[in-house]
Parts: structure tokens; C-alpha cells; sequence
């Protein structure tokens, strides 16, 4: 690809995802919210097509876009945030908040800033080897892992289940 | 070529995003997108990583990653939901029981 | 014949545990049948004991070994030999006349049972202290009689003050109990032994050996000697610890006669009687003996004078007449000293049983200017009482004069210097005796009655049961004299020295004879022929009647002086400061400390989900400047 | 209909009367029968093991009937203290009294990396303290019976763990086993006093705990230390190594810390009057009767034999420490308003006692401070049992409170005085031996305070009495009236708990040579190898 494009893609990704996280953060309305992770979450999907990783690509979008934010959306809904609106947004400490991540960010940039890149990039996109390192290697964390999701799926359930008035408690 | 260090340059400056966002709101619900707006852009650093070494491993860490915050989301949204239906109370400021 | 003497004291033993497990579901009847045949089986035995003993025998008999602990080795056994034997048949045989008269006495009373028990248990100590071959048994005994005293004081238990007399009884009894056990911890360390027998053979090596107490040597004898005496002037009540002995008086008059009369009482006596070779040792010791009781007699006579409750009269006389056996034993004549006991069991006991048939008839009064020209309801009551009355003031021919004059001589002739102070002292406490017993006899038996017609009418003479027993006794104190008690010790307890030539003893059987004679003179011009003297004394000497009224404030200074501050010190200091303030302080203030430090850094913890997210991003990013960039 | 219930009731309750006399029954025959197999063959079977784990079993048993049978629970539990009683019997017939030697040996390797070896054995200082660690644990059984209404099964659970636990301490002969027993006896008494206590249980139980808990820790430092410094943990081994005197000293605080907590010693008591006051009845006796033993025996099986220089040098100190705490606890009592702080503070001044005893280092010392502990847990606890008696008729421990109760309750007062004598030390009493042979042992050793501890027979007789004073005698209380709640006098169970202690007390008061015999070999040694290797130096 030609290395201008590439920059300036790189670049809109760069300003674009900044400017839909800064809109999830600072929107009034909860939707809106909402929505700019959407469009931050296909961004997203779509940065990780330049690192040659179509199947967290596809895996992004299916589960952050189809799982993650559709739960996010029943939740507003359930929830009826309406009054919300009205609200202030900011904690009474947000200015703390906003030294607090400007000193981390330039903690993180002095270090990151000369990190020398390697030039041995992975050049192919390969699922197939992808999923045979998945089911030979990593098949312990990944066995775990789907018990971890059953335990999540449980305990959401659970918490989340109506319980009855005080007092009938058994 | 863009250098590594831009990947992580992004990746930092929207976790540093996030995490305003996660310090400063109140709704409960902006502060878990907030954490999802983390979670991805750890995403993106790993799987940079892994693209820059070459390494198969990083995408498979992504993968963890994003089976874990969807976990994340499950439960917190849960919590968030049983808060709000035992409490009526929907921000993080005023829920302070547990201050010493 | 020997094992069985055993049986004295099972006897009374197993009437007690009768009559405190079973005697509550039995007849009243079949409760005194136990408690008086408990009480004959040890007198007959004790008269066996008397016989075996004029045989020239001393019986010591090992039962089974008490305590035995390295050098320690206390045998349950009994010694009889003749002081012992005379003290078996004294507390034998008045013990049982009074059980015969409490049968009468305590009719009707809803703690018969119990009372019996009491009694018999105390008849069991008593034979028990009695006939120990050691300390540690006369300890047992000591203690077990003050018990019964205890037990019997606040027989009434529902009257508060008779409960207190009670209490204060037993505890005064402690503090001399507590030199007692010391004398015996001592000794032992001594010797290494209690048995009478070793101790006697051993204690000669002793002499001259000093103890030394805060750079003061004192001579080891007569510390044991005093130490010892100390069990006595509690149990004994002589000064200063006899302010319970007035109180004791609460219980019931029965209970006032035989044991704060003629027996428990006089414990102490036995004691100092029988430890006599260790007092022979020490002349300090002596003394202090001596002039203790001396000074007891004329002291708590002098307060008898005025006092106006029948029984705390002859209570004082009690302590006044045990008085004088000290001071016998003081100048060596125990066997004088134990006459004494044997005489005064008599009269003493005979006194309180007519005082006894007074309160029986005056339904409980016990003042005796509310009395009055009793002796025509109450012939037998009064004449008994009249020869107990004429035994004490020393009329010749009864037994009384005999005893008293015997101490009375050996004070006067004793080689030691204190001697003629005693017999002085002795000879106006004779006069002052006879004073106060016929003051009772005058006032509450001749004269008019004082009190209301109608209770006038209630008085009566007390049942055959109770006179009797009062018979039997007058006939003693009348004729007990004859037996020479003095003689038949001897052998034990060894003959005075005489400083004087025997031809003084007329003179000073003359002395004591009149002193009696002008005693009881006194109290019939007072009492009879002008009645209004007393009156007359009492305002000229107000503040002198006061004191003595008061029985010299001694209650009042004893409460001031310990048990107050006592009391003050455990609460105040003790608990408020030292226990609450310090310790509890302490231990309280270790976690307080923590406390306060843990709400020092409290406010961190602010309850703000998103301050903790700050404080733990502060922490990452120390981390990432510290770690990575360094 | 009802009619018919009625009668079925009636049925019930006479069914259940015999099946609980013929279980009683079975359980004594049975007992019996397997305490004097054990007795014949006392070498070979296990007989210290099966003590210790057959209440553990009991509990497991216990725990898992079903919550509602109350009957149930309470039977078997009784039952299995009086099989533990049974059991502990051959102890007493077939000890050998005539050697100092540990007997009824067991010995297996335990954690063999470590050289820990699970180690039992008893000798005549420890022997006893078994028999009347089970002879209390049948009566708090019953004195529970009707007090205990909430948690009955846990409640008597922990009853009998508490017991296996204490006996192990006192058979233990490793040090680690020991320290195990030690501390894990403190958690069924926390629960005991923090759950079924009085109001201010949970203050009470805590400060128990923290209390005796610091104590231990400084002896777990004692003990890794001389662990680490002789590479075994045998007790009896640990006896015959001499160690340097600095480190003996150190070591000496560091195990006095964990037994003057523990007996308490002045000025470390004030968990006790707290505990003891709080804690329900049963709690009450088992502190008051095994548990603050332990300190005492912890003396005489640590400090005495294995730091004897640093023994004979803190002689003194041990002895005025004594001192102050019999004439402190015995001051304090005379201004106690409350019945069982009363028991609990004169407490203090008996355990003064034991230790003047132990501490005096002669013969008569020591047997009269064992004889004294004995004395203490029958006569303590027994008065506890009667306060807790009395206090589940009215629910009250303050002594304004009552007054009279003589009048009322006849048989009572008989009990009570017994063990107020026993207690101020009566002649004919268990108590009047032990303090005798402590004051004398301690007249040898140092005679000023001994006079000073004597005091405390008067101030003890003063305090006792105005108790019984005011609690029995005098008129009675109108309070009191009113709150006996229709009780009448002690019902048979009630009788038949406080008959076999004021057995025991006349009993050792008159032939107290049964109980010193079994001590005197073993405590001849124990003086014998103090005075040997305490005198190198």
C-alpha cells in the first residue's frame, strides 16, 4: 500500500476514534453515548484489519458491536434513563480527573514515543493458524476462559434477576 | 511504514480518553463504555504487538481479552441494573456506603 | 477400748448428718431423740475415758494418716489424757443437759431439725478439739466450732442483726485464727512436727534460737507462744478481740450457754493449757497472758455493770470469768485455769438457761429494768438462778469460790512479778462480779414487775423439760467444787511454784470472800433498798455511765479504724483506680489507640468509586515513572 | 379429640422418661464394662487418644441429628460425658503412683520432616486434671439442660470439643501438639461465652480471646525458639538441655506471658471477671474449672523444669506477683455488687494461691498449688453452678437483688454453704488442705508473704460470708419473691449436679492423701531436677 494512504488513513483512524471516544465521554444524552461507541467500536474494528487480524476484525464486530453494545442499549432501555438529560454529567472532581489522565498519558508517551518498531511485520492474515494455535496451545486458558463465561452468564442472571421486597427473603 | 510507537501512541491516548471518562462521569452506564473504550484500545496495542513481532500470540490475547469484557459487560451492566432497581440510584457519586 | 473412743465422736457426727439430711421429713420427737442420744452415747463414753484415765493411762490413738506431704505428716487421731478427759466430760455432760433444755426451748420453732443439727455438729467440733493429738486437728476443731458458732449466731437468719452477729462473729474469729495459723506454720518450721507428744520432746532445743524480723531478733518461743495465744484471745474473746461474743448473744439462749458460755468459748483456756510446756518457756509469753486476762476480766466487768439486756450482762461475765482463767494460766496454774472452766461450764451454762426461762416466759424480752418480781411466777427458775448468781460471786462452800480462789492464790502467790497486779485486779473484778450477777437477781426477779399487767399474766414457769436440766446444774455448781481438778491434772500439767509461805492463803481467801460479800451488799442497797441511787450515779457520772454504755466505743472504733478504711481501700483504690483506671486503662486503651489512629487515615476511604480509580491510576503512573522510565 | 392428645402426651413423656433412664443405664453398664477392659490391659490399648478423640467424635455425632430433637441432642450428649467419664476412670485405678515417670505413653511420628511427634502421656501433675476436666463436663451437661434454649446443638458441640481440647493440653508431650491444643481449646470457648453468654458477651469474648491470644503468641515465639535452637520439640528431651541463662530468662517471659494471661496473674485479670460474668453457666465452670488451670499447669510443665535458673532467679518476683494478686482479688471481692464477678475476682486471689504454691519451689508448695487448682475447679465451679442455678430462676446477678432466699429455698442454701466453706477454706473442706499446704510451702520459702497471703483467709471469709449474707439470710426480698417465678427449691437434676462436687469436697477435705499421693512422686521429681540443674550456673 502506498505509505501516504497509509498515513493518512492511519492519521483519520487516529483523529476520528479520538473524537468518538471524547463523544462517548462528553455527550449529554446517554443514545448518543451509545451510538459514538458504535462508530468507535467499527473504527476500532477496522484499525485492526490494518494489523493484518481480519479474524478480530470479524470477532470485534460480532461481539462488540452485535453482543456488547446491543446489551448496552437493552440496558438504557430497560433502565429508562430519560431524566438523565437533566442531570449534570461531570463528578464535583472531573478537573482531578482530567489532570490525573493528561499525567498518565504524558507518563505513557515519554515512554512510548522511542519504541523502536521491528521490521519483521507479520505480513500474511492467517485464521487458520490462528485457530490451530488456539486449540493446541492455548487450549487450557481457552477451556477456562468458556467457564469463565458461564460463570458470567450465571452471575448475570442472578444479579441482575428480580428479587423479591425485603422481607419475604427466605 | 507507521512506526509501532504511532499504534501505541493511539492506543495510550484513547485509554487516557477512557479513562477521563471513566473518572469523570457519573452515569454508570458511560463509565462501563468507558471501560470498554479501555479494553479496546489495550485491544489495539496488543494486536499491534503482535503484528509488529509477528506473533500469532498477541491476536490470541485480544481474543481473551474480548471474551473477558464481555464478561465484563454482562456482569457490570447486572450490578449496574440490580443498583439502580434496589436503589434508584443511577450515579456513581452517590453511592458512597462503604466511605470509612 | 481404746479404737473405740473413736465413737465420742461419730456419735454427735451422725446425729448432725441425721438431723440436716433426714430431719426435715421425720417427727420433731424422733429429731431430738437423735440429737440427745447422739450427745449421751459420747458422754457415756467420755466417763469411760475419765476411768481409764484415773488408771494412770494416756490413750493416743492414730486413726488414719490426714495429710501427708514430704516433712508434713498430720494424723486424724486422738489424744485423752486427763485435760482431755475433763474437757470430754464437760462438754459431754453440759452439752447434753442443754440439749435436754433446748427439747423444751425451741418447741415449736419452724428450724428444729437444723437446730439440732448445728448443735450436734458443734458438740462434734468441740470433741473434736478437744481430743486432736495434733494442731492441725485443734486448727479443725478451732475452726469447725466457730463454724458451728457461725451457724448457730444466725440461727434467726431472717433478723438482720442476728445474721451480722453471725458474720462478725466468725470473721473475728478469722483474725485470731490467722495468728494461729501462723503460730502453727511457725512451730512447724520449727520442729518439723505437730504431734503433741514430739513437739513437747523437741521444743526444749528451741530455746535461745531467735528469729529475726526486720533486724529484730526475737526469741522463736514466744513468738510461736504468742502467735498461738493470738487463735485464743479471738476464740476466747479476750481484748481486743472480744466484741463479738455481746453480739453472739442474738442466737438462741441455749446456743448462748454452751457455747459462748461453757464450752467454745473456752477453747482457748484448753489451748493454752494444753501447749503448756511451750509456755512454760517463755516468761513473755506468760505475761502477756496473764495481764490479757486480767485486764479482760476487770475491763469487760466494768462494762457488765451497766448494761441492761440480761444475756449481754452475762456475756460480758463470760468474758470476764475467761478472764480469769488466762490470767491463772499466766502465772502457771493451768490447773487452776482449767478448774475454773470446769466450775464456771456450770454456773455459766446455769445462768444463761435461767435467762433463757425469763426470755421463754417474756416472750424474748430481755431487758431486765422490764422486768420485775419474777421469782414468784418462776420458783425454780429463780432459786436455780440465785445459786448460779451466789456460785459466781465466790460464796464460800460452792464451786465457784473454790476455783476462783485457787487462781486468786497462785496470782497472789506466784513468783513472777506481774502476779500481785493480777490478783488485784482479779480481787475488784470479783467485787464488780458479784455486783452485776445480783443487779440481774434484783432487778428482774425481786420488786414489782415494770411491764403491763397483761404480760404479767403471760409469765409462767417453763416446762418440766427445761427445769429439770436446771436442777441438774444447780446441784453441780453447788458440788462440781469438791472434785479437785487441780490435783488431778497435776500429773499433766505440773504444780505452781509458790513464792509465799501457805499461811497467806487465808488472807487471801478472806480478801476474795469479801469482795463477793460487798459485791452483792452494793447491789442490794442499790437495787432494793434505795432504788433511786442508781439513777442518782448515773446523772453525777454521765459522761462515765456514756462511755461504759457504749461499751467504751470500741464497735465504733474497730469500724473506724479497719473495716471502713478496708472498704474504702478495695473500692476506692482497688477497683475504681487501680483495676478500672490503670489496668483496664491499659488494656482498653491499646485498642482505643488503634482506633484512633485507623479515623486518622479513615477519610481516604471516601465511599467515591472514582476517587479510588484516582488514587490507583496516581499509583500506576508512580509506578510507570519509577519502573519503566527510570 | 384434644382429650386424645393429651393423653398421647402423657404416653410420650413416660416412654421418653424410661427410654432416657434405660439409655442412661446402658451407657453406665456399657462404660463400665469398657473401662475395666481398659483397665486390665491399660498398657496396650489407647487409652489417652480415645479421651481426647471420642468427645470429637461425640460433637460429629451430635452435629448431625437433626436440630429439633432437642431431647435427642441434650441425651446423647450427656450420655457421651459420662462414657468420657467412664472412660477416664482407669486413669485414676490403674496409675502407677510410685513413679515420676510420664505413663500411658503414646507415640507416633506426626509431621516426621520436622521431627513433630503426636506424644501423650500423664504423670501425677497432670493425671488429675483429666478426671475433673470429665467430671465437670457431665455436670455442665446437665446444668445446661434447661438454660440452653437457643443453638442447642452447637452449644453442646462446642461443649465437648472445648473438653477434648483442654484434656489434650494436659496430655500433651510434644510442644507443638501442646500449642495446638492450647489455642484450639480457645475457639468453642470464645463461641460458648460470645454467643450463649449475657448481654455484654461479645465485649466479654472478645477481650477473652485477645487476651489469651497475645499471651500465646509470645510463647509460640518461646517455643519455635527453643525448637529451633535444640532441633526437637519433645517436651521431656527439652527438660534435659540446658540452655544458657540469658536465653532462659527470655524464654521464661515469653512462656509466663502465655500462663499468667492464662491463670491470670496480677495484672493481666481483667479478662477474667468479664468473661466469667458474661459467659453462661456451663461457660462459667469450664473457665472457672479447667481452663485457668491450665496457666498453673503450664508452670509446672514449662518454666519449672525447663528454664529452672531463670525459675529460681524470678522466684521472688513470681512470689510477690502472687502475693499482690491474692490480697488484690480478695480486696476487690469485698466491694463486688454483682454474684458471679464476686466468684470470678475471688477467683484471682485462689490462683494467687496456686501460684504462691508453685512458685514457693518445696514439696508442700507445690502439692497444695495442685491440690489448690483441683480445689478451685470443684469448689468454683460449683459455685458457679449455683449461681447459674439460681440465676435462671429471677435473671439476675446482682446481689441487692436477693436476700431471704434461705427461707425459700432450703436445700440450696445447704449446697451453697458447703462451698462458701469450702471456699474460705473450712477445716474438713478440700480448700482448708490446699491453702494449708501452699501457706506452709510458702512459710518455708519466704515467710513475710506468707503472713501477707494469709490475710486473705480473713478478707476471703469476709466477702464470702456477707454474700451468703445477703443473698440467703435476712428477709426476704421482695424482688426476689417476685422473680422466682413459681421455682420452688433445686429440682432433682439440679441436686443430682451438685451432689457428686460437694462429695468431692468433704471428700478431699477428710482423705485428701488419695488425691496427694498421686502427686508426690512426680512433684519430688520436679523440685528434685529444679533445684540439680537451676543450681549450675
Amino acid at each position: 500500500m502506498n505509505p501516504i494512504i497509509e498515513h493518512a488513513f492511519f492519521i483519520y483512524f487516529f483523529v476520528s476514534l479520538c473524537i468518538l471516544s471524547i463523544a462517548v465521554i462528553a455527550s449529554k444524552n446517554i443514545i448518543h453515548s451509545a451510538f459514538s461507541l458504535l462508530i468507535f467500536l467499527l473504527h476500532i474494528a477496522a484499525v485492526f484489519l490494518f494489523l493484518n487480524a481480519e479474524f478480530l476484525m470479524i470477532i470485534q464486530i460480532i461481539v462488540y458491536v452485535g453482543g456488547v453494545l446491543a446489551l448496552f442499549i437493552f440496558a438504557i432501555m430497560v433502565m429508562n434513563l430519560r431524566e438523565e438529560l437533566r442531570h449534570k454529567r461531570f463528578v464535583r472532581f472531573s478537573f482531578l480527573g482530567l489532570a490525573v489522565s493528561l499525567i498518565f498519558f504524558a507518563s505513557l508517551y515519554i515512554f512510548l514515543s522511542n519504541v523502536k518498531s521491528n521490521q519483521n511485520v507479520l505480513t500474511y492474515s492467517d485464521t487458520n493458524l490462528l485457530g490451530k494455535l488456539l486449540y493446541s496451545y492455548y487450549l487450557l486458558p481457552f477451556e477456562i476462559l468458556s467457564l469463565v463465561l458461564l460463570i458470567a452468564l450465571i452471575g448475570g442472571i442472578i444479579i441482575a434477576k428480580k428479587t423479591p421486597v425485603d422481607g419475604d427473603r427466605r | 511504514m507507521i512506526p509501532l510507537s504511532w499504534y501505541l501512541i493511539l492506543s495510550a491516548t484513547l485509554f487516557s480518553i477512557g479513562l477521563m471518562g471513566f473518572i469523570i462521569r457519573r452515569d454508570l452506564i458511560v463509565m462501563l463504555m468507558c471501560l470498554e473504550i479501555m479494553f479496546n484500545s489495550v485491544n489495539v496495542a496488543l494486536a499491534s504487538f503482535s503484528y509488529y513481532n509477528s506473533n500469532l500470540s498477541g491476536q490470541i490475547f485480544v481474543l481473551f481479552s474480548i471474551a473477558i469484557a464481555a464478561c465484563e459487560a454482562v456482569i457490570g451492566l447486572a450490578i449496574v441494573l440490580a443498583i439502580v432497581r434496589n436503589t434508584g440510584i443511577n450515579h456513581s457519586d452517590e453511592i458512597n456506603n462503604l466511605r470509612g | 477400748m481404746e479404737k473405740y473412743y473413736v465413737l465420742i465422736l461419730l456419735f454427735p457426727l451422725a446425729g448432725f448428718l441425721f438431723n440436716i439430711l433426714i430431719g426435715r421429713f421425720v417427727s420433731t420427737k424422733f429429731v431430738s431423740w437423735v440429737g440427745n442420744l447422739s450427745v449421751f452415747g459420747s458422754l457415756v463414753f467420755s466417763l469411760f475415758t475419765i476411768s481409764d484415765v484415773f488408771q494412770g493411762k494416756t490413750i493416743e490413738y492414730n486413726f488414719y494418716t490426714w495429710i501427708l506431704s514430704d516433712d508434713l505428716k498430720v494424723s486424724f487421731g486422738y489424744l485423752i489424757d486427763q485435760l482431755t478427759a475433763i474437757m470430754l466430760f464437760v462438754v459431754c455432760f453440759v452439752g447434753w443437759l442443754i440439749h435436754i433444755y433446748s427439747v423444751g426451748y425451741m418447741h415449736g420453732d419452724p428450724g428444729y431439725p437444723r437446730y439440732f443439727a448445728y448443735l450436734n455438729l458443734f458438740v462434734f467440733s468441740m470433741l473434736l478439739l478437744v481430743m486432736g493429738n495434733n494442731l492441725v486437728m485443734l486448727y479443725f476443731g478451732w475452726e469447725a466450732v466457730g463454724l458451728c458458732s457461725y451457724f448457730l449466731i444466725a440461727f434467726w437468719y431472717q433478723k438482720k442483726s442476728a445474721s451480722d452477729a453471725g458474720k462478725k462473729a466468725f470473721i473475728v474469729n478469722r483474725i485470731g485464727d490467722f495468728g494461729f495459723a501462723i503460730g502453727i506454720f511457725l512451730l512447724f518450721i520449727s520442729v518439723y512436727t505437730l504431734n503433741y507428744t514430739d513437739v513437747f520432746q523437741k521444743i526444749p532445743e528451741l530455746q535461745d534460737k531467735t528469729l529475726n524480723i526486720l533486724g529484730w531478733h526475737i526469741d522463736l518461743i514466744t513468738l510461736i507462744a504468742l502467735l498461738l495465744f493470738c487463735g485464743a484471745i479471738g476464740k476466747s474473746a479476750q481484748i481486743p478481740l472480744y466484741v463479738w461474743l455481746p453480739d453472739a448473744m442474738e442466737g438462741p439462749t441455749p446456743v448462748s450457754a454452751l457455747i459462748h458460755a461453757a464450752t467454745m468459748v473456752t477453747a482457748g483456756v484448753f489451748m493454752v493449757s494444753r501447749l503448756s510446756p511451750l509456755y512454760n518457756l517463755s516468761e513473755t509469753a506468760l505475761a502477756v497472758v496473764a495481764i490479757t486476762g486480767a485486764v479482760t476480766a476487770f475491763y469487760s466487768a466494768t462494762i457488765g455493770l451497766v448494761q441492761r439486756d440480761m444475756k449481754r450482762i452475762i456475756a460480758y461475765s463470760t468474758i470476764s470469768q475467761i478472764g480469769y482463767m488466762f490470767a491463772a494460766s499466766g502465772v502457771v496454774a493451768y490447773g487452776a485455769g482449767v478448774f475454773h472452766l470446769y466450775t464456771h461450764a456450770f454456773f455459766k451454762a446455769l445462768l444463761f438457761l435461767g435467762a433463757g426461762s425469763v426470755m421463754h416466759a417474756m416472750a424474748g424480752e430481755l431487758d431486765i429494768y422490764k422486768m420485775g418480781g419474777l421469782r414468784k411466777k418462776m420458783p425454780i427458775t429463780y432459786i436455780t438462778f440465785l445459786i448460779a448468781a451466789l456460785t459466781i460471786a465466790g460464796i464460800p462452800g460452792l464451786s465457784g469460790f473454790f476455783s476462783k480462789d485457787e487462781i486468786l492464790w497462785y496470782a497472789f502467790a506466784s513468783a513472777k512479778p506481774y502476779g500481785k497486779f493480777v490478783w488485784i485486779l482479779l480481787t475488784i473484778t470479783a467485787a464488780l462480779t458479784a455486783f452485776y450477777t445480783f443487779r440481774i437477781v434484783f432487778v428482774a426477779f425481786h420488786g414489782k414487775f415494770r411491764g403491763t399487767e397483761e404480760e404479767f399474766k403471760h409469765v409462767h414457769e417453763s416446762p418440766p423439760i427445761m427445769t429439770i436440766p436446771l436442777i441438774i446444774l444447780a446441784v453441780g455448781s453447788v458440788f462440781v467444787g469438791y472434785f479437785s481438778v487441780p490435783h488431778f491434772l497435776e500429773p499433766l500439767l505440773g504444780e505452781p511454784k509458790l513464792a509465799v509461805s501457805l499461811q497467806q492463803e487465808k488472807i487471801v481467801m478472806a480478801v476474795s470472800i469479801i469482795a463477793g460479800l460487798v459485791g452483792i451488799a452494793t447491789a442490794w442497797y442499790m437495787y432494793i433498798l434505795r432504788p433511786t441511787v442508781p439513777e442518782n450515779l448515773t446523772n453525777t457520772f454521765k459522761g462515765f455511765y456514756k462511755v461504759l454504755w457504749n461499751k467504751y466505743y470500741v464497735d465504733e472504733l474497730y469500724s473506724f479504724l479497719f473495716v471502713r478504711p478496708t472498704l474504702w481501700f478495695a473500692d476506692k483504690f482497688i477497683e475504681k483506680i487501680t483495676d478500672i483506671k490503670i489496668i483496664e486503662g491499659i488494656v482498653n486503651g491499646i485498642p482505643a489507640l488503634i482506633y484512633k489512629i485507623g479515623s486518622l487515615i479513615r477519610p481516604v476511604q471516601t465511599g467515591q468509586l472514582q476517587q479510588y480509580a484516582i488514587f490507583m491510576i496516581l499509583g500506576i503512573i508512580v509506578f510507570v515513572l519509577v519502573i519503566l522510565n527510570m | 379429640m384434644h382429650e386424645e392428645t393429651v393423653v398421647q402426651n402423657i404416653i410420650y413423656r413416660e416412654l421418653r422418661k424410661h427410654l432416657l433412664i434405660s439409655l442412661l443405664l446402658i451407657a453406665l453398664i456399657g462404660g463400665s464394662i469398657i473401662s475395666f477392659g481398659v483397665a486390665a490391659n491399660n498398657l496396650e490399648f489407647p487409652i489417652l487418644s480415645t479421651l481426647i478423640f471420642f468427645p470429637i467424635v461425640g460433637a460429629a455425632f451430635i452435629a448431625i441429628l437433626s436440630r429439633d430433637k432437642k431431647e435427642l441432642i441434650k441425651l446423647s450428649t450427656l450420655i457421651i460425658s459420662i462414657i468420657e467419664f467412664i472412660l477416664s476412670v482407669p486413669l485414676y485405678l490403674s496409675f502407677n503412683k510410685a513413679t515420676y515417670e510420664m505413663q500411658f505413653r503414646e507415640e507416633y511420628l506426626w509431621i516426621p520432616q520436622w521431627g513433630i511427634k503426636y506424644s501423650l502421656g500423664v504423670d501425677g501433675i497432670s493425671v488429675l486434671f483429666i478426671l475433673l476436666s470429665s467430671l465437670l463436663t457431665i455436670l455442665c451437661v446437665t446444668v445446661s439442660w434447661k438454660e440452653i434454649n437457643k443453638k442447642i446443638k452447637e452449644f453442646y458441640a462446642s461443649l465437648l470439643l472445648t473438653h477434648s481440647a483442654m484434656i489434650g493440653v494436659f496430655m500433651s508431650l510434644d510442644i507443638f501438639l501442646f500449642y495446638i491444643f492450647w489455642e484450639a481449646m480457645l475457639i468453642p470457648m470464645y463461641l460458648i461465652i460470645g454467643i450463649w453468654g449475657g448481654p455484654r458477651r461479645i465485649y466479654s469474648a472478645i477481650k477473652f480471646f485477645l487476651y489469651t491470644f497475645v499471651g500465646s503468641l509470645l510463647m509460640l515465639v518461646g517455643i519455635l525458639v527453643l525448637y529451633f535452637n535444640t532441633g526437637t520439640s519433645d517436651i521431656l528431651t527439652l527438660m534435659k538441655i540446658h540452655y544458657p541463662y540469658k536465653m532462659q530468662l527470655w524464654l521464661f517471659w515469653a512462656f509466663f506471658a502465655a500462663f499468667a494471661v492464662k491463670v491470670p496473674m496480677w495484672p493481666v485479670h481483667t479478662w477474667l471477671p468479664d468473661a466469667h460474668t458474661e459467659a453462661p453457666t456451663a461457660g462459667s465452670v469450664i473457665l472457672a474449672g479447667i481452663l485457668i488451670k491450665m496457666g498453673a499447669y503450664g508452670f509446672l510443665r514449662f518454666n519449672l523444669p525447663i528454664f529452672p535458673e531463670a525459675t529460681l532467679a524470678m522466684k521472688p518476683y513470681m512470689i510477690v506477683l502472687s502475693v499482690i494478686a491474692i490480697i488484690y482479688g480478695a480486696l476487690i471481692c469485698l466491694v463486688q455488687r454483682d454474684l458471679k464477678r464476686l466468684i470470678a475476682y475471688s477467683s484471682v486471689s485462689h490462683m494467687g494461691f496456686v501460684t504462691l504454691g508453685i512458685f514457693a519451689l518445696n514439696q508442700q508448695g507445690i502439692q497444695g498449688g495442685i491440690l489448690q487448682m483441683i480445689n478451685h475447679g470443684i469448689v468454683t465451679g460449683a459455685l458457679f453452678l449455683c449461681v447459674g442455678m439460681i440465676y435462671q430462676r429471677t435473671h439476675t446477678r446482682e446481689i441487692a437483688h436477693y436476700g431471704g432466699v434461705a427461707t425459700v429455698m432450703p436445700a440450696y442454701s445447704v449446697f451453697f454453704m458447703v462451698f462458701t466453706l469450702a471456699s474460705i477454706g473450712l477445716p474438713g473442706t478440700n480448700g482448708f488442705i490446699g491453702e494449708f499446704l501452699i501457706l506452709l510451702g510458702a512459710f518455708k520459702a519466704w515467710k513475710l508473704m506468707s503472713v501477707l497471703s494469709a490475710t486473705a483467709l480473713i478478707i476471703g471469709a469476709g466477702y464470702m460470708l456477707w454474700l451468703y449474707q445477703k443473698v440467703f439470710f435476712e428477709k426476704t426480698n421482695p424482688y426476689f419473691s417476685h422473680h422466682i417465678n413459681g421455682y420452688g427449691d433445686l429440682n432433682a437434676r439440679e441436686i443430682l449436679t451438685l451432689l457428686p462436687l460437694t462429695i468431692a469436697v468433704l471428700w478431699i477435705g477428710f482423705y485428701p492423701n488419695a488425691l496427694l499421693s498421686f502427686m508426690d512422686e512426680s512433684v519430688k521429681a520436679l523440685i528434685n531436677h529444679v533445684m540439680v540443674s537451676g543450681a549450675v550456673k
